[in-house]
């Protein structure tokens, strides 16, 4: 039985684990770079340890230093949480090796997974249909063109070892394909150390679905059903939802069932999701398997009601899944808007810095999962990501009304952030008619872009607090006094007239 | 006293014209406004207008002339516009041009820097490149230019909006 | 349809009727007291009026201003929220007099399941069980023994228009009925207007268990479910939880359908609470109905899975229900503990005053439902209750778990709170068990008001923390500086020091 | 710097032994800490010891040597006990005891003053009745004594600690 774990990650993650650790009254070993002394998790956590300097590659992917941190805290399991090591099939063998429980699938689940052309390969021996394109990677150009003539254009070329739109190329002239197979491979090569490329057939207007699978260590393999994930910028997800909008029950059920035998393919363990790409006609094709947690998990924990971390632990420990396929279903519609610390209106550049004030948007059928607080500074070497907030309603359109509900009350200064981004895709047509795909934003970026009118009114009182603030604040420093002692006279001064004004 | 506040691309005129606890008669351009205005929490600002209620919150940037500014559902900047500020806008764009601060709005990390002081430049030459969660942004010279000051070296933690380099 | 509410309310309920009237598209119009200038939810609405002076009869209960307010803001309906006009049947006539929508029942059913008396006659009339004793008001003390005689004691004298346990006392001795029968009545006097008791069979370790129905203008009622309240101190409902420990199927089926004839015994529309008094074999008798939304609603809402506030206004809006009974079903177990600002160590004694700071409990099946905020201030004029704490799990032990968690992390600073005491009972044996009725907080008092034990480590690191606290301003004080600003000196220090030593 | 503080019903002794930024050396009575100490929000710290992690929140009482202290599953009362304290403790019990000050520990409104300045009041007499969120609170004398000051009125709004009677 696991008593202590190692989360060997940071943010809000690390934050998610260390709760339902302490729900199973596990401990919780932080480990954290330089910059992230002052992180959340650091505090949350029941021991923190210090593992290197802030790059990742010197702390949050240092496989040695996790270890010896795991050994010399005795924590008897790690959990990876999403990105760093969670899909590295090295560090679950090392693991393995240590006498570690990694919370997470076997090195032989995450490394047939994590080849593009492995994967393929054990999914049309499994009967789960692929986009038509290579089972091998290509070898030359030559081979490359005929199978693309076999194909047909369009096509992608994908980098074998590759993931995050890296070491890819969408080819729709026969003149471009050359060009293109050239530029992938020389792009994986420096991005991976691999410059394996296969090819795929192009689905236009394709729509992004996974589903969730739970597999126990004695062969029971379920799914939680689907996650629609069109909503991306750039190949990465912006916002998801469960149910999806285009899926009917027939096709759910298929899926699912091609989802479970997926897992089983590689006698997959664990939490894991099966990424699919779908066109118009609901035909649907394997992509590829994730072998962790995701990002959006909470939206399946809210609509079937499971914990997926406690899942997790509960399959790490040699438990058999209490779960029956049969018995799971989705209840009501959720949504998960994932926060940025970003500048949508300057092409979305990161935006790091100090938090100086948050409101977080709370009640009925809001779960916010976050890591940042007041007076805490953003380190510039993480991902930008700062929470997501997760709405639950009983249909889509209450949910997409709740979640602009808590987009609107949710205030993060210091810093810019997607939010208003954000809000404008709850309000724009496609997205509530459900009906979008991968091409959403790009579709629709004009409007998303566009910033709220307000008219004058608001402008003046923007305007009016403006004045009396730096007013104020003049006043104050005329006076020889700190501005913020002084703040605060003002505003009692104010109560104290405002009492006394009746 | 009078100030002139810019609001992205407007400049409005405005003034106190009465104060009484949070009771403040207030005028913008030419309109005048009686409001009911109290600051609830730092930088936050409750204003009742005709009942209306409004909750704005100011968060400064660089220096205290500089905001941004929150409504429910819209974010301005909102600059104050004093002698000083006026000052620099008086000098002639040439002027300005002339002293080239190339800086970073965001903070981040200095990856690489590929040439050295006294080196000449051609328009859209990038002179530095900064690192910040996992994007790389290069920032380029305009004109051709002579690289005429480095203030960071290659490695360097920077934060927003600082001088990273001077060109001429 | 309604289109701008006034809430006539404060507090977390004040801000969570905004919440759903703005997901609606709704306009909200709140009103405020003097002392609520920078309350929350008037920052929250679309429009804030000031409605009076502080005490609640100056204002929230002054039915002419708030009239008065909804006729001038344009408002089409009020929503009263719960205490102060909520079950005022004068004001629910008020409103209907002047064309404004109340969100909630009829002057009838108000008034009739507002006295006691008359409530106890229309539910033996519809075959609802009630507790033996009295159908009318005692005329005279000879009549009293006489009946008294009849159920045998012990009994129960309480106040006709009685509520929150006033007028009320318990004959277990045969020499103390007159004596308590004449102080019940003094008591009603002073604290109703009207001394008018009658006489219940007193019900041995009994459980406290309401059933929340909603109804619509045409006829449909339905229940959903049951609310266990027998968590309670003094009368006062501390712990809510769905579903009863102590239900079983069987009953639950009668005991709705029983709650649902109450309603109709009253023509009733809206939403409603029948509360009964359960015995440990679950006899069940009719308590009385609250003719309003009930504090504890969020753990109806999570397990049914409904907004019940939206219910209210479809209802005022005279649509019919959309829910059906044999649909609906509770899905997992909900908690909700109320956050008093009120000194459990000091005999529960208030403690209004200015919030310091705040860590909100966060995360999967949490939901906090307050109105504080850094900075403000709680006035001492109306109800402690700050917040409520509603968790959700699977199953009741997770649940229980998951509000652990939720109040270790739950910080407000400035004030005292009912947090710890909160905490102890969720590690109280017999809560865990699911085996306590209305006496649990008197039979545990001494465990619950235990501290918790921790040790010379834990006091070393607090006394630590205080004597750097200290040191640190005494320093920046002989350096003739501001704390703040110094403070944020040792900690920008700190971490640069942190940075390079390494 | 040597500190006593008491924590409940201990008093300890602390003191700073040495500090490199948040890396410090702490005497606790005999015992030493070598701690990782950061204050990561107003009045909250993070406290490594021994790789445990602390997060300590401090809020300021009546005045800066009285603190509340949360740990993650405690509250401790903390008083800093310095010179003025020490003078103020090494005064006898019979001194403290003969100027009684009526206060109340929390916020509220005077509801009623039974007595006036002057009034010779007995053992457990209420002298003042103090309301507040819908709760009333009786002060009463512990011995028999004579009204010497009343420093508020019905019907004022009061702090908490404030001195409202003074009885001799």
């Amino acid at each position: 039985m696991i008593k202590k774990v190692l989360v060997a990650n940071r943010g809000e993650i690390a934050i998610r684990i260390i709760r339902s650790c302490r729900e199973m009254g596990i401990l919780t070993v932080a480990v954290y770079s330089e910059s992230d002394r002052t992180s959340m998790h650091v505090r949350n956590a029941d021991e923190a340890w210090f593992i290197g300097p802030s790059p990742s590659s010197e702390s949050y992917l240092n496989i040695e230093k996790i270890i010896d941190t795991a050994k010399r805290s005795g924590a008897d399991a790690i959990h990876p949480g999403y990105g760093f090591l969670s899909e590295n099939a090295k560090f679950s063998q090392r693991c393995s090796d240590e006498g570690i429980i990694f919370i997470g699938p076997s090195p032989f689940a995450i490394s047939n997974m994590g080849d593009k052309i492995t994967a393929r390969k054990h999914m049309i021996a499994a009967g789960v249909p692929v986009v038509p394109g290579t089972t091998e990677a290509i070898k030359s150009e030559e081979e490359a063109l005929e199978t693309i003539r076999q194909i047909g254009l369009p096509v992608m070329i994908k980098a074998s070892a590759g993931g995050g739109g890296k070491g890819m190329r969408l080819v729709k002239d026969e003149a471009n394909i050359l060009g293109s197979i050239r530029a992938a491979r020389s792009e994986a090569q420096t991005a991976f150390g691999d410059d394996a490329v296969y090819i795929e057939k192009y689905i236009e207007s394709p729509h992004h679905i996974e589903f969730q699978i739970l597999a126990d260590k004695h062969g029971n393999t379920i799914h939680l059903f689907e996650r629609e994930c069109s909503v991306q910028r750039r190949h990465q997800k912006v916002i998801e939802e469960t149910p999806s909008t285009i899926m009917t029950p027939e096709v759910r059920e298929e899926m699912g069932k091609h989802a479970v035998a997926a897992a089983k393919a590689v006698n997959y363990y664990g939490a894991g999701t099966i990424e699919f790409i779908v066109d118009d006609n609901l035909n649907y094709f394997f992509l590829e398997m994730n072998t962790r947690l995701q990002v959006e998990h909470p939206i399946t924990e809210r609509v079937v009601g499971v914990d997926l971390v406690k899942e997790q632990i509960n399959i790490a420990n040699g438990e058999k899944l209490k779960l029956k396929q049969e018995e799971l279903s989705q209840f009501g519609h959720a949504i998960e808007c994932r926060i940025y610390a970003e500048d949508p209106h300057q092409n979305f550049m990161p935006s790091p810095g100090k938090i100086k004030h948050i409101t977080e948007p709370l009640g009925l059928g809001v779960r916010h999962d976050g890591y940042v607080y007041e007076g805490y500074e953003i380190p510039i070497y993480y991902d930008p990501m700062i929470s997501k907030l997760i709405v639950w309603a009983k249909t889509r359109n209450e949910a997409i009304a709740r979640m602009k509900r808590a987009l609107y009350a949710y205030k993060i200064t210091g810093i810019k952030t997607s939010i208003p981004f954000l809000a404008k895709i709850m309000e724009c047509d496609d997205f509530i008619k459900g009906n979008y795909n991968t091409h959403f934003i790009e579709n629709n970026q004009d409007f998303l872009l566009q910033r709220q009118p307000c008219g004058k009114r608001c402008q003046d009182m923007a305007l009016i607090a403006a004045y009396i603030h730096y007013k104020n604040k003049l006043d104050n420093a005329s006076h020889g006094a700190n501005g913020d002692s002084e703040k605060n006279a003002w505003k009692e001064f104010g109560r104290k007239k405002a009492v006394s004004r009746f | 006293m009078s100030l002139e506040i810019k609001i992205d691309d407007r400049t409005a005129k405005v003034k106190l014209l009465k104060q009484e606890g949070n009771i403040i008669k207030v005028e913008v351009d030419d309109r005048i406004y009686d409001l009911d205005l109290i600051m609830v929490e730092n930088g936050v600002y409750s204003i009742l207008y005709n009942n209306i209620s409004y909750n704005v919150e100011l968060i400064e940037k660089k220096d205290h002339r500089h905001f941004n500014v929150n409504t429910l559902y819209n974010s301005y900047d909102v600059e104050i516009i004093d002698a000083e500020t006026k000052y620099r806008m008086g000098r002639s764009k040439e002027e300005i041009e002339d002293i080239r601060k190339i800086f970073s709005p965001m903070p981040g990390k200095v990856v690489r820097i590929p040439y050295k002081v006294g080196d000449h430049v051609k328009a859209g030459d990038t002179v530095i490149i900064v690192s910040a969660m996992k994007m790389e942004s290069e920032y380029k010279v305009k004109k051709d230019r002579v690289i005429k000051q480095i203030l960071v070296k290659e490695g360097d933690t920077i934060d927003g909006n600082q001088t990273l380099i001077v060109v001429e």
